[in-house]
């Protein structure tokens, strides 16, 4: 028996998928790793030095950080969801760990979420049928938890033309479903 | 005046001359035997019951605004005694038999139309507990019956088999469950307590009350004071603001329910239905109208209205199992003030005050305990003990660890 | 209704899971508090119909507790705070 | 039939002409009409039945408000009914049937009821159909609910998609008159980002129906070019055939757009109307005025309009509603129809104005002190009857009369937080009261400013208010000329002439008559008015007669109408389509699908799924040859039990919980001690609420000092999550522990059988023989080199291993393992066999954790440790939830092998009659056990633990079935549990 290990994309096929609808292209992304990253009780000093030594960003509330090898963004008080290259970090936790020790509690989340890059002019229109954030206002680089089509799903605003979602996996088809649905009601 | 077929053909024909008012307006009295706080459907029932069952007695019902402008004039108007649990069942039952004789009983035409209610199952899991529950409604001399896939299929054709994320797999099925035109219920009890001599006093808000010696004296009203040997209050949204006047905190929270009519349509639906796999439940007005409703809206309220998202959530519900509906229009939302207990379960009970007792904690339920709630108030009232049906809806039963939670939900009465 | 979030700022109420008074931080010990005093914790209630502090739950945002003061005649909500603040300026540690 | 009524100008485009049918009668119209304008402009009035009295109707307005002009739109699948004519687009290819009437609209044989009406009155069903008592479902009510409703849906699922959007705005107004437009150009100018919605196809609101000026052109050209401006400002949203329906808390408004109802079908992929949620900073209502009718008798002929609809139709449509028209009126808006219908050459027969005095109308035949006492005609209008100032009667011949009895703001919508309206006098009507939404200002006539002049300035006025308050800068423009009439009204509510009915509510035929019996009978108050005769309560909610209603008991009774009250408005506005508030989630988009790892390759192996909450799970794994679900499920449990099976278990809830105190927190949310547990180790956990009843329980794995994995059941993963926040938070906010959700990241499979660690050993690259990997062990590990975990827990009862990779090889995993165990024959298997396999062991899952249940009903009393404070451990100490009698889990098996049982039975003793006394418990759950060769059960029996090898019966009243039952121990299988420890 061959020690081949076939990865699934969330979407369950060997590679990702790109959809193209009018402006909007939607790519499914299975090559970024992630990990939760939280703060322990009282370690802020340690924590935050680990950090920078390990070069993870630490952005405020709802914003995203992009850095050289480790981006991230806040998802809750004393956490963020910390993003690294998927082939040279597939075990991101082991990769931070030693960064952070004991000062953290580090947990791996790279399969939990299908991430969807969404690009493309006109993505307020695409997204107010979608979403109750205001993204025609949002700052480049927010990132919040919000709520499409009864499913909780982290977006991170990149620029007015570059929207990342990150939705549970196991409804990674009706993620995109809705994405796909939307984006013909509104072209 | 007794109503009747004849008396309205009579009437007609010399030109409706002869009706009555159907309850006087009477200022209150210095004092009453019985003060029952609240002029709604089990204030009303109660003051009924008791004139008419238990005592010849000063009787008053001290009503903040008009006769039955709380709960009972704003429900989905569905009766049933489909309970599961031994606490509730025999009283659900108990009102369901009452509803079946009220007409007669009041000479008023309430519609009590018991057209059937089933209860969709769609997991074999729900079917279990319903098997569960039908078998306790008919140890409990109640009906009950296990409908299959195809036998739903049979009565509502129409409703999404084909295409269903939760699929119908049966129902259960009371066919003594029903609806009832709501106001009526309220006026004729309003019509059977005044003919029987009870004053029913109008726009008089209960704002304090008198209690000496660990004895009720009477009530402190927006029409002055008015002195009674007993008092019932029987207020459901406003229990824990009227019982406050009594130095009362109760095991009872009070939330928002709203409930939704669509406009007249020709006939569509025959019974009561509950969706078992989303918040929706209907049935079919004789006007026409789809009267539905679903879920509370979840947080602490007295404001009598509700929000977007519960409205959407039960149209969700509806179009899932009901795809036809898409061209229907909703019509009118309202809201009540449910006052939520921490079973779901309803407190009828004396309180810590010698002559002060409470009936509340109905929940979204109330509507079909009317014709119970009244009786067995008016027996505790009467008789100082519970009737023998409502025997588990004690205060106490929280701290005894006794406690009717149908859902089985816990102390969290917005998940009742 | 919208909560307006001390982190996150305005938020639509959809996003949030209602638990109830706010009372329920402070639970008592149960290794010196007994039945009675769990029972009036557990299950009484002020229910006022006026200000409320209640606490909500940020389930589909960052997970906070949040203990909302709000008016529950006219839902007028004039403070929010994170629950974990309250429980500590109310003496709860570990 | 040609378009008759058709007359010069209007806002229709007559260079196209769209084909339209009604009724089936083919007819003509243009773009720019609606239905009722098209039907009218044909020369046809009689276009409804009323509800109770089945008598002829035609519309009586030209917008939103209407009672009368309602029709089946549409037909198929697509059939709309109760659609208002007035606001229903014309298109071409469109089809209208008539609604609530047969054989045919013109003869209705239901219009029996009009003839009976003195017996029909208001009420009357409250007073009689009581005997006999069975009469009612059997006879009366058949009858009634035949007759009940207006319109018909088909019974076919809706073809139309719908969608829903959120908006965010400064400043949201709401319509687009010149009240809605000045405030709209105010805030835009400004910079503000503007949301202008309005209902109408066309923005301008009444300039498009009035000949006004609004500085030195047309009123209707005016708006025009506001609108243009407004839609260049990129801050500016423009939203028509859009209705605002709701206000709701905190400044969202909901919002209904028709995107494609002027279609004949929507375009592909485009939704039939989208719910909008606004989120708005500050809010204008401007939505205008409606007008009143005057009661009087037979007041509902087709052809009976109100005045302002009249002049609307004539306007805007170029249609004049009858070849010869009168006007009743009791102010000077009456009196401008009359002026504009004769300026366009349509023969006005008289104006009949209630008043006194002032000037005559030049060129007609204006009466002066006079009321309109009767009308006639069938099916429509052919003269009224006039009682002149001189107490003389005339009749006069037309076909049709606009009545004005003045006008009411459209308040509606801030009343929808239960604010009560506001009498103004000057004006007779109501205006909007205190305590409406907070951010929502009214302006122009829906405030009570009725001149066009004084809709533009408090348009203006309110936006800077707005303005101002969000500190956005903004400075007053000059208002250009417009019209500032005052309003000359006195009030005149319903003629008191004549014994015959005049109609009020005309949908519901609630009349005259009908408030007067409501008063004789005491039913005085404004909500028993409305109760008792259903004024207001058809599809316009009362917006043309309610305020009529009110008035005529408070002239009953003697009170200003103030002190008699006003009901108030709820939401929705406008009735609104339910399939627009269910929006997306319909069919299988209800709810999404949660899929699990492994669904793939059950897909292939044509695994049957089934619904567990989101979760579609393999339920079994039917192989060739197999015909019922039985076969499937027997073979999978035997061929577990003899060597090995496998199931995705990934639902099941992971939460990772780390931190220096996660220990500490285990001991206080479970009920049982897990910071004695050593790393490398798992423990079954017990959750209780607070209340002491059970909430949840899994197993929980130390994977390191701080570092622990919990497992939920698959239905409580979100709950014990967020009680687990909550502990955390509001608890002991101090306690270092963080908390993650990884139920999705990981793929987990149980391995259960005899075989299981020979199966694994295969794989896993590490040593797993029982002293390496104990029972209850578990550990990270690798698989054929992958990253894995493994725990060593048994739901089945069998030695077993739950493993687990990252989700994206779960399907890689389950091919393996499959692989891996061919020369096992290991099975696959799904629920069922789980279920089967866990009633065997006796572990207690939905049916036993029902939320109503504790530790000690499910035999797990001893769990509950004493020593530590745990949540709910106080409260299970309460005396009703520990009494020797209570329910207790046990099993059950039918005396007779053969026997069948079923889960829902009552457990009743031998003997004992069949009575709720004899009631002891119910069976909560059943499979049927290959192993054992029969049914078996668990069921909570009264003091079940003392009847243990008692027989007794298993009654299922639903299904006929009583069978008698032996009490057993609730571990069937095993029960030592030396196969798990194998």
């Amino acid at each position: 028996m061959a020690n081949q290990w076939n990865a699934l994309t969330a979407l369950g096929h060997d590679t990702a998928e790109v959809v193209e609808i009018g402006p909007y292209r939607i790519a499914e992304r299975s090559d970024v790793a992630l990990a939760s990253l939280a703060l322990r009780r009282g370690q802020d000093k340690d924590f935050a030095a680990a950090a920078k030594t390990a070069g993870v960003p630490l952005p405020a509330a709802s914003t995203h950080a992009g850095g050289q090898v480790f981006s991230a963004f806040w998802t809750t008080p004393e956490m963020w969801f910390v993003e690294a290259d998927f082939a040279t970090h597939e075990d991101i936790v082991a990769a931070l760990k030693p960064a952070f020790g004991e000062t953290a509690s580090i947990t791996e989340q790279t399969d939990a979420w299908v991430r969807f890059d969404v690009s493309g002019a006109g993505l307020v229109a695409l997204f107010e049928r979608l979403s109750n954030l205001d993204l025609a206002t949002l700052p480049d680089g927010y990132a919040s938890r919000t709520v499409i089509e009864h499913l909780g799903v982290y977006l991170i605003r990149h620029s007015a033309a570059s929207v990342t979602l990150y939705g549970p996996r196991s409804s990674a088809q009706g993620l995109l479903h809705a994405l796909e649905v939307t984006a013909k009601s509104v072209i | 005046m007794r109503y009747s077929g004849f008396r309205v053909i009579a009437e007609a024909l010399t030109g409706h001359k002869g009706w009555k008012p159907v309850w006087r307006d009477p200022a209150p009295k210095a004092e009453y035997d019985y003060i029952i706080v609240g002029g709604g459907g089990h204030g009303l029932a109660t003051a009924y019951y008791l004139a008419k069952e238990f005592r010849q007695a000063r009787i008053a019902v001290l009503e903040k605004g008009y006769l039955g402008g709380g709960n009972v004039g704003r429900n989905t108007t569905i009766i049933r005694s489909n309970y599961l649990l031994d606490g509730n069942e025999p009283f659900y039952e108990f009102s369901l038999k009452l509803w079946e004789g009220l007409e007669q009983d009041f000479n008023y035409n309430a519609m009590v139309s018991q057209r059937g209610i089933i209860n969709l199952i769609h997991t074999d899991a729900q079917r279990d507990a319903f098997t569960r529950r039908g078998n306790g409604m008919i140890l409990n001399g109640a009906d009950a019956e296990l409908l299959s896939r195809d036998q739903v299929r049979s009565m509502y054709p129409w409703l999404n088999f084909d295409n269903a994320r939760f699929p119908i797999k049966g129902a259960l099925m009371q066919r003594r469950g029903g609806t009832v035109r709501h106001d009526a219920v309220a006026w004729g009890y309003a019509r059977g307590a005044d003919l029987r001599g009870v004053d029913l006093i109008q726009n008089c808000e209960v704002t304090g009350m008198r209690i000496e010696g660990g004895r009720i004296k009477g009530v402190e009203t927006t029409r002055g004071f008015i002195g009674a040997k007993k008092v019932g209050v029987a207020v459901a949204g406003s229990s824990s603001k009227v019982m406050a006047h009594a130095g009362m905190r109760l095991p009872i929270e009070s939330h928002v329910l709203q409930a939704f009519v669509s406009e007249g349509l020709k006939p569509l639906i025959d019974g009561v239905m509950t969706f078992g796999a989303g918040h929706f439940y209907v049935s079919q007005s004789d006007k026409g109208g789809l009267v539905f409703g679903g879920d509370i809206d979840g947080y602490n309220s007295y404001a009598q209205r509700g929000n977007l998202p519960v409205i959407e959530d039960v149209a969700e519900g509806g179009m899932a199992l009901m795809p036809a509906i898409g061209r229907a229009r909703l019509l009118r939302t309202w809201g009540g003030i449910m006052d939520m207990s921490m079973d779901g379960s309803p407190i009828i009970d004396k309180t810590h005050v010698e002559g002060l007792y409470f009936n509340g904690g109905w929940c979204y339920g109330g509507f079909k305990a009317t014709p119970a709630s009244g009786w067995c108030f008016a027996h505790l009232l009467a008789k100082d003990e519970p009737h023998k049906t409502a025997t588990a809806y004690r205060f106490d039963r929280f701290l005894k660890g006794l406690m009717i939670d149908e859902k089985g939900q816990g102390a969290q009465p917005n998940l009742h | 209704m919208i909560i307006n979030h001390p982190i996150l700022g305005p938020r639509d109420a959809q996003e949030f899971v209602y638990l109830g008074d706010a009372n329920l931080i402070n639970r008592p010990d149960g290794m010196s508090a007994g039945i009675e005093a769990f029972h009036d914790y557990l299950y009484n209630r002020d229910n006022p119909a006026g200000e409320h502090r209640e606490l909500w739950y940020h389930e589909q945002g960052d997970r906070s507790w949040l203990v909302v003061t709000r008016n529950t005649v006219t839902h007028e909500i004039t403070k929010v705070e994170l629950a974990r603040d309250v429980a500590r300026a109310g003496g709860r540690s570990k | 039939m040609s378009q008759s009524n058709r007359i010069a100008g209007g806002q229709i485009d007559r260079s196209q002409t769209f084909r339209f049918t009604f009724d089936g009668q083919a007819y003509a119209g243009h773009p720019g009409d609606t239905l009722a304008s098209a039907l009218l402009a044909n020369g046809v009035r009689l276009m409804g039945r009323s509800f109770k009295y089945h008598r002829p109707r035609g519309p009586i307005s030209a917008g939103s408000e209407e009672p009368n002009a309602l029709v089946q739109l549409r037909s198929g699948a697509r059939q709309e009914p109760n659609t208002r004519a007035t606001v229903a687009e014309l298109f071409d290819g469109l089809e209208a049937t008539s609604q609530n009437a047969w054989p045919s609209l013109k003869f209705d044989a239901m219009a029996i009821n009009d003839k009976l009406n003195t017996f029909f009155t208001a009420g009357f069903y409250y007073k009689t159909f009581m005997w006999p008592a069975a009469f009612w479902e059997k006879v009366y009510e058949p009858i009634i609910r035949r007759a009940a409703g207006l319109g018909a849906l088909t019974k076919a699922e809706d073809p139309d998609e719908y969608d829903k959007g959120f908006a965010h705005c400064d400043l949201l107004v709401i319509g687009a008159g010149p009240a809605g437009l000045m405030a709209a150009l105010t805030a835009g100018r400004a910079g503000a980002r503007v949301i202008l919605a309005d209902e109408d196809f066309r923005m301008g609101g009444r300039l498009n129906a009035e000949t006004f000026e609004i500085g030195a052109m047309a009123g209707a050209d005016w708006a025009a070019g506001i609108v243009a401006e407004l839609a260049a400002l990129p801050n500016v949203r423009l939203m028509n055939r859009t209705t605002i329906v709701g206000a709701f808390d905190h400044g969202i408004y909901g919002a209904v757009e028709r995107v494609s109802d002027h279609l004949a079908v929507p375009a592909a992929g485009k939704p039939r109307q989208t719910l909008w949620r606004i989120y708005s900073r500050r809010a204008i209502l401007a939505g205008g005025a409606t007008e009143r009718p005057i009661a009087f008798e037979n007041n509902d002929r087709p052809g009976v309009m109100l005045a302002g609809a009249l002049r609307a139709y004539a306007n805007r449509w170029g249609v004049a509603a009858g070849d010869r028209v009168a006007v009743f009126t009791n102010n000077d808006d009456g009196l401008r129809t009359a002026r504009d219908l004769q300026a366009k050459g349509v023969n006005v027969a008289a104006v009949i104005d209630s008043r006194q005095g002032g000037d005559l109308l030049p060129g007609i035949r204006h009466l002066q002190g006079a009321q309109v006492v009767d009308s006639a005609g069938r099916l429509g209008l052919a003269s009224v009857t006039v009682r002149l100032a001189n107490g003389r009667t005339d009749t006069i011949a037309c076909t049709a009369l606009g009545v004005s009895g003045g006008w009411n703001p459209n308040v509606n919508i801030t009343s929808h937080h239960r604010s009560r309206p506001e009498w103004r006098e000057e004006i007779a009507a109501f205006v909007p009261g205190a305590g409406g939404p907070a951010n929502l200002a009214a302006a122009g006539a829906a405030g009570g400013d009725l001149s066009t002049h004084g809709a533009l300035a408090s348009g203006q006025a309110q936006a800077l208010a707005a303005l101002e308050s969000l500190g956005i800068s903004a400075k007053a423009s000059d208002l250009p000329q417009a019209e500032d009439a005052p309003i000359a009204i006195s009030p005149l509510w319903f003629v008191h002439e004549g014994k015959g009915r005049a109609w009020i509510d005309p949908q519901n035929d609630v009349t005259v008559k009908d408030v007067k019996l409501a008063h004789k009978e005491n039913f005085t108050s404004v909500e028993h008015l409305k109760r008792y005769t259903t004024l207001g309560m058809a599809t316009d909610q009362g917006k043309t007669g309610n305020v009529l209603g009110l008035a005529v008991m408070a002239e009953l009774t003697g009170q200003s109408i103030p002190a008699t009250g006003t009901t108030i408005y709820r939401p929705p506005y406008t009735p609104v389509a339910m399939g627009t508030l269910a929006g997306r989630s319909r069919g299988k988009e209800f709810k999404p699908f949660r899929l699990t790892p492994s669904h793939k390759w059950a897909s292939e192996q044509g695994a049957v799924f089934v619904e567990v909450g989101n979760w579609l799970r393999t339920q079994w794994v039917p192989k060739l040859g197999e015909t019922t679900w039985r076969e499937s499920v027997d073979r999978e449990v035997l061929a577990t039990r003899k060597s090995v099976g496998i199931c995705d278990v990934t639902t099941l809830g992971k939460i990772d919980i780390q931190g220096t105190d996660a220990g500490a927190f285990l001991d206080r949310v479970y009920c049982n001690t897990f910071s004695t547990l050593a790393v490398g180790k798992c423990r079954y956990g017990l959750m209780l609420r607070e209340d002491g009843m059970v909430f949840d329980d899994g197993t929980t794995a130390r994977m390191g000092q701080n570092e622990f994995v919990m497992t939920t059941t698959t239905a409580n993963a979100v709950t014990v999550f967020r009680h687990l926040e909550y502990c955390r938070q509001c608890l002991w906010p101090d306690m270092d522990v963080q908390l993650i959700s990884t139920t999705e990241a990981w793929a987990q499979y149980s391995v259960a059988g005899p075989n299981a660690r020979k199966l694994l050993q295969k794989l896993v690259d590490q040593d797993i023989s029982d002293a390496a990997f104990p029972y209850m062990g578990a550990g990270n590990i690798t698989i054929q080199g992958q990253r894995g975990r493994l725990f060593r827990i048994s739901f089945s009862g069998e030695l077993a291993y739950e493993i687990a990779v990252p989700t994206r090889y779960g399907d890689a995993l389950i091919r393996k393992l499959v692989e891996a165990g061919k020369e096992f024959d290991a099975v696959v298997y799904g629920t069922e066999a789980l279920g089967v396999m866990r009633i065997e062991k006796g572990h207690v899952a939905g049916g036993e954790l029902n939320g109503q249940s504790t530790a000690l009903n499910m035999g797990l009393g001893k769990m509950v440790s004493k020593k530590k404070d745990a949540i709910g451990m106080v409260l299970s100490s309460r005396e009703g939830m520990n009494q020797p009698g209570g329910y207790r889990l046990v099993g059950v098996k039918p005396v007779d092998p053969k026997g069948s049982i079923s889960a829902g039975s009552h457990f009743m003793e031998i003997g004992a009659p069949v009575e709720l006394a004899s009631d002891g418990g119910w069976l909560t759950a059943k499979v049927y056990s290959p192993h054992l060769g029969c049914d078996i059960a668990l069921g909570y029996l009264k003091a079940g633990d003392q009847k243990i090898g008692r027989k007794m019966r298993a009654v299922n009243f639903l299904t006929k079935t009583d069978t008698e039952v032996e009490i057993v121990s609730p571990h069937f299988f095993d029960p030592e549990g030396e196969r798990l420890r194998g």
